[in-house]
Parts: C-alpha cells; structure tokens; sequence
C-alpha cells in the first residue's frame, strides 16, 4: 500500500473533491440506518424484563455517547498528526468536529439523566461513566471556546491540536480516576471481546442505531469540513471555479 | 564573535495571517555588512527579521547561516545573534542592572558600569525599569549590544523612542560592529546619518 | 410487535414520559445540528459567491 | 543568557510580585473559611471532608498563580526573547514553573496546620495530605501552564483557563482526596500516592513540549 493517500490528505483541493461525493450519501445511508435501528427498538423489540420499556432510551444513548466518545478519540488522533506532520486537514477536521462532539456529549448527558429517572430514582449520580461525559462535554466547550477567542489562525491550529492531544492523553487518568468513585452504572453493553448479553433483538437494533450514527456523523463532518476549507481557501482559483458554477 | 560568519536568504515565502507578504525573496549578508529592509507599513519587514531570528516559520525557502542550512533548526543562528524586537525585552520589574545580568551573566561589574555610563543609564543602574521611559528603557535593551559578543544583529525599528544622542550612539555602535566584522539587519522609518547600508526592498 | 395497540406505544408502560422526552430532545439537536450545518455551508458559499462576483465587477 | 541566569531573574521578579503570593494565599484562606460557614462547621462533617476542602481551595488558588504566568513576558517582549535565546524553550519553561511552584506551594504548605486544625482533620490524615500536595501539585501546575499558554494573546483569558483546565485537575484531586480518605479508615493510600506522581512525572515530560509549540504560535 502506497502512503500517497496519507499525503494528498495535505492537500485541501484534492480533499475537498474527493470528499464532495461522499458526504450525502453517507448522511443518507447513516439516517436510514439509524431510522431503521430506532423504529425496531421502539416498536418491536421486547421490553426488559427489570427496567420495562424505558429501557428503550438505550438506542439512542448508547449510540451518542459511543459517539461522544469516539469523536474526542478522533480529535486527539488529528491533534497528534498536526503536531507531528503539519498537515493542513488536521485542525479543520478538528474545528469541525468538536462541535459535533459537543452536541454528541450533551444528547448522551440529557439522555442518561431522563434514563436515570426511572431506573434509579435520581436524575443524576455521580458514578464513572456519568461523570467521565460531563468532563467530556467540557472538554470540548473548551476547544470551541478556545477557537472563538483566538483570531490568529495559525495559533488557534496550534492551540487547538495541543488541547485535543494534552486531553487524549488525560482521558484514560479522568476514566481510571472516576471509577474510582463508587460506581452505580451497568457494565457497557457492547465489548469486543464477549457476547452480548442481551437476546438478539434486542441488540440487533441497537447496531443498527450505532452504525448509522456513525455514518450520519461522518456526513456532518464532511460538510463542516467542506464549508472550512472553502473558507480559508477562498483566495485559490478552484474555490471560485467551485462556487460560481455549480450553485448550492 | 565569528569573523567569517555569513546569512544566505534564498527564496524566501512569507505568509502573514491570509496574505502573502513576500514570495520568492533573496538576498545575502556578507561579513562588515549593513542592511536595510525597506517597504511600506505591513509589508512584511517585522516579519521578515523575525523568521531570520526564528520566532516565526517561512512556508517555503531556506535559510543559511554560515554554509550551514538552518532553515528548520534556527538553535546555531540564536546562539550567535541578538534580536530586538518592538517590545524590547526588558522586565519592568526588574533593575536596570538586574534586567543585564539577566541577558549577560558574564559580564564584569567595570564593564557593565563603563556601558552604561556611555549610555547615560549610569545613575539609574538600581531603578525598577518600569519607572523608566521608554527611550530609556530601549537603551537599557541595546545596551546589550555593548555587553555581548553576538556576530549577527536583528534590529527592528531600533531607533524608535531614542533621543538625538541615543541615535547618533547607536550608529557609532553599529559601525564598530561591521568595521571587525559583523552582520547587521535592521528597519527603520529614519534616515541613517553615518552608515550606508545595503537596501532590501519589501514590495507588497 | 411489541405493543398492541397505539395508545399502549405512546404510553410506553408507565415510562412514555421518559422515552418520548429522551427521544424528543435527541431528534430536536440532531435536527438542528444538520440544520446548522447546511445554514453555514449554504451561508459559506453565497459570501464568497458574492465576494467573487463583486470582484469581477471591479 | 543562561539556564541559570533566567532562573535567577525568575525568583527576582517574583519576589517583587510577593505581594501576589501572599494574596493567593489570602484567597487560598478564604475558600477554605467558606466551607464551614456556607455548609456546616460540625467536626462530624468538616473531619471527613477537610482533604477535599482544601484541595478545592488549592487548586483555585493554584489556577489563579499559573493562569497568568507569561503574561507579563508577553507583553514586555521577554517571551519572544526566551524564544530567540537559542536555549532550550521547554527547560525554559520547566524552570519557569518550578520557580513559579516554590514560591506558591512551599507558604502554602506553612498555613497547612492551620487550616487542618480549623477543619478538625486528624493527625493520621494530616500527614498524607502534605504528602498529596507535595506529590499532587507539580502535575496542577504543569497542565495549568499550557492552559496559559494557550490564552497568553487573549486580554481576558482568566475564564477561558479555568474552563480548558479545570478538567483536567479533576483525577488529581480524586486521587489526593481519596488518599487521605483511606487513611482516615485506615486503608493503604501509597497505591493513590503513586498514582499522583505518575501523573506529575507524565505531565513533566509532555506539558514542557506542548507548551513551547503554544508559546511559539502566541509570540509572532
């Protein structure tokens, strides 16, 4: 395999035409996915036996808060590769995603909590799992913030890349650190190792649900990500060509 | 002080925030050398002297200090060069003799006394430099000038807030510099009265 | 099926409250978030649409 | 300039500044006064929760130090000239902080006793407490310094720090608040102890790197 791929990701022309055909069909697919995964858990799959039918919240959160995890995890991997080979993408990927990490961490949050109610009696504990989200969402308020503040591009880059990989650093400490704390929190639902636990369908829908949120999050970044290059590209002929000619 | 030092610029491309300053800029400093950046406001001559000096990164060119490339590691260029910016460097709440020792812990209390005599700061040697204004506190930075043994000289702006006295001291100092040697870069808006420098003009 | 009838599905046991306000606020920001996001790329592309076009005319 | 002649200069200037000092820890005082005025000042709550009041305390106090640490050299220019000096930028840093940790840590290990008596927290517990501040707070200030960093070229970064950074302290204080904790029920703490200096080693070697890259982008 040719690392030429990994080097053309510098260039914001070849990245943008080459990401141009892939953002909606992913949206949709991703949708569709996601629609199918939470019309199954909703309607069809069989209640729990202990937690009833609030236990259908599961396919929305689970999902979400995979996602606000996932999205810092892929925050921190830009940050590293900004600050090791430059690359121009890295910090658009980055302003692009952490808002969506913030939306991601704030559904799981609100989710969890509404969960809460009814399986524990409380809206909120402070157990690991809970905790570890709400530093999460800081943390990317953080990074938004920081952006917002800071007018120098090339510096808001930087400072961008150092926050993400100092906090991708961090987070296992945060996790090992809030478990630490009592615990109150089921076990995850989905390891790589063991079987499920749950019948079939019961978690069928929920891959469903968490691979078409997955898909729909890679169509959102990739319209952020194409709306940031236009920008900070707008002194290059292929964005004027590109935006004069096709409309919306 | 190296004798035979000597600073190759070779296309040189600045880029400032969205805007290209320079593209494809060369010149060279030869030893005994004066030169002077020239060009509109905004056109890239802070820029430029701080690239040299390492505090910002070209996006293309390169940089050669002696033969020896030091475009991405400027550590050789720093160790034998003084850079003085538009905020000279010098801590308010420090003395004017402690602000000295800072930069040239080396230096001999005659010597540092016999500079700043020279320098009309003799009697404010033990005065905070935030009491001080700014005309003085710019001689208390280029007394350092005086007080170290650097090859190459990045002066921005440096007559800037300097009195009649100062400048023509300066460009005393300036000369003695080249005349053993010594490579100086500087920009300045004034007319330079004893030294005839080399011009290198910025076009934006 | 799980549910029998459509009042038993809104009524989701004793926990309708619950479920349907979890999925409410979740499609309500997922909407906006792909709301914003078509706002800024359509919003990117007139400014700079009209940039280009006030600069031909110059 | 010299390692050692900028580290002088540092203790120079901040003995200048004592009067900052002596007011971060005037402040550091009055989180704790609060505690047992706004909640209950009962030896049966106090006892139990001194080691988490005065770690909350700490950290303001700390953030509050850290959070303005360049911003005078960027201002005055000496920044851009520890950039240029041809020396090591993140020892530069490194001995920045350690200056800047002396001169807030050590008085504040001095009013410890104090402090203690007034929250009743027991002998046994005391000991492990100046343990987890001495182990504890190097970590604090090396994370905190990229925090400043980061906001060096913003007028009013104090928010902005305290927003980026105040996460980040959180495993720290677990942990320190944990280990005092076990002590007062007599369980071994040196697990926790050893986790805090882990965490101060790792943020010593990363947080000098990542600061210098920051301090180059704000100086230009």
């Amino acid at each position: 395999m040719s690392w030429a791929w990994f080097h053309k990701l510098g260039s914001p022309k070849w990245f943008f035409s080459w990401s141009k055909p892939w953002a909606l069909p992913l949206f949709c697919f991703g949708c569709l996915s996601l629609l199918i995964g939470l019309v199954w858990g909703l309607v069809f799959a069989p209640a729990d036996y202990q937690q009833g039918n609030s236990f259908r919240i599961i396919y929305i959160h689970v999902p979400v808060a995979m996602l606000a995890q996932s999205c810092y995890l892929a925050l921190g991997a830009a940050g590293f590769v900004f600050l090791v080979w430059q690359m121009k993408m890295a910090p658009v990927f980055i302003k692009a995603m952490a808002p969506i990490g913030a939306v991601m961490s704030l559904v799981a949050l609100v989710s969890g909590a509404i969960w809460g109610k009814p399986t524990w009696g409380t809206w909120w504990v402070w157990d690991a799992r809970l905790t570890s989200v709400l530093v999460l969402f800081f943390l990317y308020m953080g990074i938004i913030a920081l952006q917002n503040s800071l007018e120098d591009q090339v510096l808001a880059n930087k400072a961008a890349a150092v926050i993400s990989v100092v906090g991708l650093i961090n987070l296992p400490v945060i996790k090992y650190s809030v478990v630490l704390l009592e615990t109150l929190h089921q076990g995850p639902t989905f390891t790589l190792t063991k079987k499920p636990e749950m019948p079939a369908e019961m978690w069928l829908p929920l891959l469903f649900a968490v691979i078409g949120l997955y898909c729909f999050v890679a169509g959102v970044v990739l319209w952020r990500m194409q709306s940031e290059i236009l920008m900070s590209e707008h002194r290059s002929s292929w964005v004027k060509q590109e935006v004069t000619k096709h409309g919306f | 002080m190296q004798s035979s030092a000597s600073l190759t610029i070779s296309d040189l491309w600045i880029e400032r925030g969205e805007r290209d300053l320079c593209k494809g800029l060369s010149f060279s400093v030869q030893p005994g050398e004066v030169v002077r950046i020239l060009g509109e406001n905004g056109a890239g001559k802070s820029s430029l002297l701080k690239i040299i000096a390492g505090v910002l990164s070209p996006l293309e060119g390169k940089i050669l200090y002696s033969g020896e490339d030091v475009t991405l590691d400027r550590t050789s260029l720093q160790q034998d060069a003084i850079y003085l910016g538009h905020s000279v460097g010098v801590k308010g709440l420090l003395t004017v003799a402690e602000n000295l020792r800072w930069y040239c812990p080396d230096i001999s209390i005659s010597i540092l006394y016999s500079v700043l005599t020279q320098l009309d700061l003799i009697d404010l040697v033990d005065v905070l430099v935030k009491k001080l204004s700014a005309g003085q506190a710019r001689r208390v930075a280029l007394a350092r000038l005086w007080l170290t043994k650097k090859t190459l000289w990045l002066l921005d702006e440096p007559f800037a807030s300097l009195d009649v006295g100062g400048v023509a001291l300066l460009e005393e100092r300036i000369q003695q510099h080249v005349l053993l040697g010594g490579l100086v870069i500087l920009t300045t808006h004034q007319d330079l009265m004893s030294i005839t420098p080399h011009d290198v003009v910025l076009l934006s | 099926m799980a549910f029998n009838s459509l009042t038993e599905f809104l009524m989701m046991g004793t926990h309708g409250v619950y479920v349907w306000s979890a999925y409410g606020f979740s499609t309500l920001t997922l909407v906006w978030l792909v709301w914003n996001t078509l706002a800024t790329r359509r919003k990117t592309r007139d400014t700079l649409r009209k940039r280009f076009l006030r600069n031909q005319a110059r | 300039m010299t390692y050692s002649s900028f580290f002088v200069s540092e203790f120079l200037v901040l003995w200048r500044r004592k009067q900052d000092v002596f007011n971060a820890l005037l402040f550091f005082i009055i989180v704790v006064a609060l505690f047992p005025i706004g909640i209950n000042s009962s030896p049966d709550f106090l006892a139990p929760a001194a080691a988490g009041i005065v770690w909350c305390a700490a950290v303001l106090a700390i953030l509050m130090a850290v959070e303005s640490i360049f911003k005078e050299d960027y201002l005055d220019g000496s920044l851009e000239q520890l950039v240029v000096s041809g020396l090591s930028l993140p020892l530069l840093i490194l001995l920045k902080v350690a200056a800047q940790w002396l001169v807030v840590v050590l008085p504040l290990l001095v009013i410890i006793p104090l402090l203690s008596e007034m929250l009743y927290l027991p002998s046994s517990g005391f000991w492990v407490l100046i343990m987890t501040l001495i182990v504890g707070t190097p970590s604090l200030f090396f994370i905190g310094v990229i925090g400043a960093a980061l906001t060096v070229s913003i007028k009013q970064g104090a928010m902005l720090v305290m927003l980026l950074i105040l996460p980040f302290y959180l495993p720290v204080i677990i942990f320190s608040t944990l280990a005092v904790k076990a002590t007062q029920s007599g369980l071994p703490y040196s697990g926790l102890l050893a986790m805090l200096l882990a965490m101060s080693l790792l943020s010593l070697v990363i947080s000098p790197f990542m600061t210098a890259i920051v301090v180059k982008a704000s100086v230009n």
